[in-house]
């Protein structure tokens, strides 16, 4: 099931996305990222394992914490540094930054600054996909935080009413901003919510990449056969603040630090190693391969330019013969 | 001090976790600063060993400041001045704003209606005043009620007609504004007098020669050589040129000289032209003809009545021998200069028929005295001699 | 259309429509149309009666009571290549889905770098008239004009019911179409080959010099009718309907203003921030000087609108209010 | 250009009057009194009278020849000569 090239490239995928947001924290510190920044740091696993799952056809819709579902996808780290900078080469022109990143090229819907924002967007795209006869599914990730809003119920019963493709991925990380999923959910099984709606959901621990490809490509499939919208929960826990400006009042440093231990990288590195599929050297070179490609991405966003100001209304609507 | 949101401007240390001499690595919590939002652990994002602390716990610093000082690792312990912390980026200037995309104005059918404003059409009505008789300022410009007040005020009224309510209470007005400070200058400012007599004889020739050169449009008042020479003469004593302002005197390091105009149908009012020590004698004649012929126009808005550092009154013109001006406040000194009139003068032993005008300087006595004054007169007198230099 | 005969046939604003959505359904497969009770109801105005049965559940789309789910839904769609008909049975339930219509439909294209187009038609009924209390008679028009990333009409006439939607449709950008309530029923004459018409520039209902009344929508009909009586006066007063909000065709408006150097709003918004205080503003901004007497605005009382019919007609814009504001402006106090 | 009559150079001296000092009648503009006991004229207004002219005549006046402008009729006289002679 694992082999070594699979096993290295997910290792990779996932400290990509590790020294990514290490990097964005530090340049958000030196005022080079302004506005606000939510860090994937201790979710990894959960968008390098589920991406895995979604062909180039297939849509994807995330949140405002989509550094790591970007980068995953394959939207290139240059561009998303380059869009933090507030730079035109940013995959979207500089004007999204962090929590609005779009790339048509990879079918990248964007980050959705409203919580529940993209939930009934997913729910058109499957809903073309299926009176189209397209063989695609469209993935839509969002936290726990979600499940509070009308959006989320609305949608799925509207899915499974419809019998869309759409896969509802629910990040549950525990928290939204400061308040811990069970004082804000009377039931805080968020299976059980997809299943009031009949849509067939599944729960899986978010710190493992492999479970986390197995039950998101099991669900992938169930919905590319006509199944109708699948629910999958990943039990997840992000590492840092909700974003910079944020003392963490609600939770206790020795729980991060529990949940450290239980870390998506610092678990698989000696999974691998006794299973004899990385060794030092191998880790220290996929180690220089990702310090070079963030470097690369930050030369490229200091490399950037700024939008003209003369641009500012282009795009507003669909340019069109005078 | 990093900055860790946008709204963030300060922090206040609240505890160093780390010490001078200790090593510390990328990513490593080294201190805990106090926010708005509460206590957050503070990351260093390089590896290295402590050199210095350089701000005390318990203090308040502003996002950016250097708030410790890091050897690299290996490099010597002597106290190499470490790099800064990186500063802030500049967050980029928001350029002027674009000129919004002109929307494309219609030109209503009839753009050839004169453009008045709703107050001038109203008064003009008011007066049984034909709009078309009346001339907007500027060329091509907008008329204004000023410019029905102007156009009313000259055509004379039939008799009993209304009186131009209007204009009248107008000049009320500025006839109240100028009492009022002439009262001030009297009661607040002790005023001293000089004055001299002046032979000019040297630059009313070389003006006459100046001006056989220059077409008819391009002639040089009187009055402009003598606006430099009242202007240069400043510079010598610093005393006279300045503002008296909350109960001290503030010198002023540029000459705005306030030329004392009088407006058509009675006022007086003093712009100011700038620089004066400065500019040439024909810049000098340009500024003088647009301030008096808008005085004289009645467009002169107080707005433009940009404050001078002091005062020259040309009462010559009038016939008059000697001025001896009252100063405007918050100014310190006000020159006057009377008729130029042919006198018999001393030239050498002999008597001789010259050109003479008296010169006279007002001052307040709060900020300089006799002994100023005087130096200032010999200096204009100076002046006046080598008009070439007045250029 | 089947009948042969060249000449115009009587028909209703509400059949203007359903040809318009037959028409668009049949042309191009990725048109459907979608909201609630729109399949087999037929319609909460019945203009979608019968479509249910040519067209079949899958493009024919009922949907639960669910505004934010199915508008979102209609942005997908648009997003991911369809052509969507999405049917908010009022501009009062549109609250509900204002956050779909800001912050993706309106703003995608632009936060995205121009990447993709949302080609949305979204369909409301609005306005008062029919005492359905304070809940069910708003006219949100103006407040959705103030948006930038989305286009608005507002169909008054029979020709516009039926032109507007495919035009609207395949505009790039997401159209917002408003119907006033009280026109559904309204009865006239379409010529037989009557098709799709512009949604960029307003129209000239009836020519006058004596002072120009601008309006759109439900209100067209009253204004026209004010205009009537003011003729009996000697007043001729030139009516324009905007026909779009946004973008506003203020050359029209400016062109007639230029003539008549006189100007009433008739708007069924609330006064304050209302849709005719931004063309008062424009007009003071660029025909300042062409005014001979300062512009009048015929506007919702700013009440929640009552219920008893007394009531909720002094509330509203009236064929009086509009005649005795017209008859001030002219300097003829009426 | 034929040279001005007395009748045109009056017009335009008198023009010139009014449009420099609007609030000037020209009927009642006595011929031998000196302009600027009737007019309220400065320095400037004045040199902007003789530019007018010089413009309006085409001729040049030297400020020599101030002196002779004192008057209306002093002026006509003295501006007929210029014409007529120019």
């Amino acid at each position: 099931m694992l082999d070594r090239a699979l096993a290295r490239d997910l290792l990779k995928e996932m400290l990509r996305i590790r020294r990514f947001e290490e990097k964005c924290a530090e340049l958000y510190s030196a005022g080079k990222i302004r506005g606000f920044l939510h860090l994937y740091i201790g979710e990894e696993a959960v968008a390098v394992g589920a991406m895995r799952a979604f062909t180039p056809e297939d849509a994807i819709l995330a949140t405002y914490r989509e550094h790591g579902h970007a980068l995953a996808r394959g939207v290139s780290a240059g561009s998303i540094m380059a869009e933090m900078y507030g730079k035109r080469e940013g995959c979207s022109r500089g004007r999204g930054g962090s929590m609005h990143l779009f790339d048509a090229k990879t079918r990248f819907y964007g980050g959705s600054a409203i919580v529940g924002g993209g939930l009934p967007l997913a729910v058109g795209f499957a809903l073309a996909d299926k009176l189209m006869r397209r063989p695609r599914v469209t993935a839509c990730f969002f936290g726990e935080g979600a499940v509070a809003e009308g959006e989320f119920h609305e949608s799925l019963n509207l899915a499974e009413l419809w019998k869309v493709p759409a896969l509802f991925l629910c990040e549950n990380n525990l928290y939204a901003m400061g308040t811990a999923l069970e004082r804000s959910e009377a039931d805080t099984d968020l299976c059980e919510k997809a299943r009031s709606y009949k849509v067939p959901a599944r729960s899986v621990d978010g710190m493992d990449v492999v479970a986390v490809m197995e039950a998101t490509a099991q669900a992938a499939a169930a919905a590319r056969a006509g199944g109708g919208p699948q629910f999958v929960e990943y039990r997840t826990y992000r590492f840092r603040p909700h974003s910079m400006f944020d003392a963490e009042l609600y939770r206790s440093k020795d729980e991060v630090e529990r949940w450290k231990q239980l870390g998506p990288i610092v678990t698989f590195i000696p999974r691998l190693k006794e299973a004899g599929l990385l060794d030092d050297a191998a880790l220290e070179r996929i180690e220089s391969e990702v310090a070079r490609e963030v470097a690369e991405a930050v030369s490229y966003a200091e490399a950037g330019t700024w939008e003209p100001v003369e641009d500012l209304a282009r795009d507003v609507y669909t340019e069109r013969a005078a | 001090m990093p900055t860790l949101g946008a709204d963030m401007e300060a922090g206040t240390l609240v505890e160093w976790l780390v010490k001078p001499g200790d090593e510390v690595k990328r990513g490593q919590v080294v201190a805990v600063v106090e926010t708005q939002k509460g206590a957050i652990e503070i990351e260093i994002w390089e590896n290295g060993t402590v050199d210095r602390l350089v701000v005390e716990p318990g203090t308040k610093v502003p996002v950016g400041e250097v708030l410790a000082l890091l050897r690299a690792p290996g490099e010597a312990a002597a106290a190499a001045p470490a790099a800064a912390a990186p500063r802030v980026a500049p967050v980029p200037k928001a350029q002027a704003a674009p000129p919004m995309p002109r929307s494309a104005t219609p030109s209503p059918a009839a753009a050839a209606r004169a453009k008045v404003s709703p107050a001038a059409r109203q008064l003009a009505a008011e007066l049984g005043l034909d709009l078309e008789a009346v001339q907007p300022a500027e060329q091509g410009g907008v008329i204004s009620r000023a410019d029905v007040e102007r156009a009313a005020a000259a055509r004379k009224v039939a008799p009993g007609a209304p009186a131009a309510p209007a204009a009248a209470d107008w000049r009320v007005q500025m006839r109240g504004a100028i009492a009022a400070a002439m009262a001030r200058s009297k009661r607040d400012i002790p005023h001293y007098y000089l004055a001299t007599d002046i032979d000019v004889t040297a630059v009313t020739d070389w003006l006459a020669a100046e001006n056989l050169k220059r077409g008819v449009a391009q002639r040089l008042l009187p009055v402009v050589p003598l606006m430099k020479a009242v202007a240069l003469a400043l510079r010598e004593t610093p005393g006279l040129n300045g503002v008296w302002a909350d109960g001290a005197f503030r010198p002023s390091a540029a000459v705005h000289l306030g030329m004392a105009i009088a407006m058509r149908g009675g006022g007086l009012v003093a712009p100011a032209i700038h620089d004066a020590d400065r500019k040439s004698l024909d810049t000098l004649m340009a500024d003088l003809r647009d301030v008096t012929m808008r005085v004289r126009g009645g467009r002169l808005r107080s707005s433009e009545m940009s404050d001078p550092t002091i005062t020259l009154t040309n009462l010559g013109e009038q016939g008059v021998e000697c001025v001896l001006g009252v100063i405007y406040p918050p100014q310190v000194a006000i020159v006057g200069l009377g008729r130029i009139t042919e006198r018999a003068w001393p030239v050498q032993g002999t008597v001789a028929i010259r050109r003479i005008l008296t010169a006279t300087l007002s001052a307040d006595h709060r900020v300089s005295d006799g002994h100023t004054g005087g130096l200032y007169l010999a200096a204009l007198g100076r002046l006046l001699q080598e008009p070439e230099a007045l250029r | 259309m089947k009948n042969a005969g060249a000449t115009v046939r009587a028909t209703t604003y509400r059949e203007a429509l359903r040809e318009a959505l037959r028409e668009a359904l049949r042309r191009d497969e990725r048109v459907f149309l979608m909201g609630e009770d729109v399949g087999r109801y037929g319609g909460s105005y019945a203009v979608s009666k019968g479509l249910l049965a040519e067209f079949g559940e899958e493009r024919i789309r009922d949907t639960p009571l669910s505004e934010s789910a199915f508008v979102g839904a209609g942005i997908g769609a648009a997003l991911n290549g369809m052509l969507p008909i999405v049917e908010v049975m009022t501009c009062n339930f549109s609250l509900l889905a204002l956050d779909q219509i800001v912050n993706n439909a309106a703003t995608i294209r632009h936060m995205s770098g121009g990447q993709f187009n949302i080609p949305l038609v979204i369909r409301m009924a609005t306005g008062a008239g029919r005492q359905l209390a304070a809940q069910h008679s708003h006219s949100f028009e103006g407040w959705y004009a103030h948006i930038p990333g989305i286009r608005i009409a507002t169909p008054a006439t029979l020709e516009d019911a039926r032109g507007m939607l495919w035009t609207a449709l395949m505009d790039p950008d997401p159209v917002i179409l408003f119907e006033n309530a009280l026109l559904y029923n309204l009865e006239g004459e379409l010529a037989p080959d009557a098709g799709a018409v512009d949604i960029d520039r307003a129209a000239v209902r009836r020519a006058g010099d004596a002072l120009t009344l601008v309006t759109y929508g439900g209100s067209l009909h009253k204004t026209l009718e004010a205009a009537a009586r003011l003729a009996q006066e000697g007043v001729e007063a030139e009516v324009i309907d905007l026909r779009t909000l946004r973008p506003l065709d203020m050359p029209t408006v400016l062109g007639s203003l230029a003539k008549t150097r006189r100007m009433v709003i008739v708007d069924e918004g609330w006064k304050s921030g209302s849709l005719a205080a931004e063309i008062m503003a424009r007009a003071m901004e660029q025909a300042f000087y062409e005014l001979d007497a300062p512009i009048a605005r015929v506007c919702s009382a700013e009440v929640p609108i009552p219920y008893p019919k007394h009531l909720e007609d002094a509330a509203i814009p009236q064929v009086d209010s509009i005649v005795e504001s017209a008859l001030r402006t002219v300097g003829r106090h009426g | 250009m034929s040279a001005p009559t007395r009748q045109d150079i009056r017009r335009a001296v008198l023009d010139t009057l009014c449009a420099i000092a609007p609030e000037t009648d020209p009927a009642e503009i006595a011929p031998n009194r000196p302009l600027r006991d009737q007019v309220d004229l400065d320095s400037m207004d004045f040199l902007n009278v003789i530019i007018r002219l010089h413009e309006t005549l085409g001729i040049d006046i030297p400020e020599a020849d101030y002196a002779q402008l004192a008057t209306l009729e002093g002026a006509v006289d003295y501006l007929a000569r210029r014409c007529g002679a120019g």
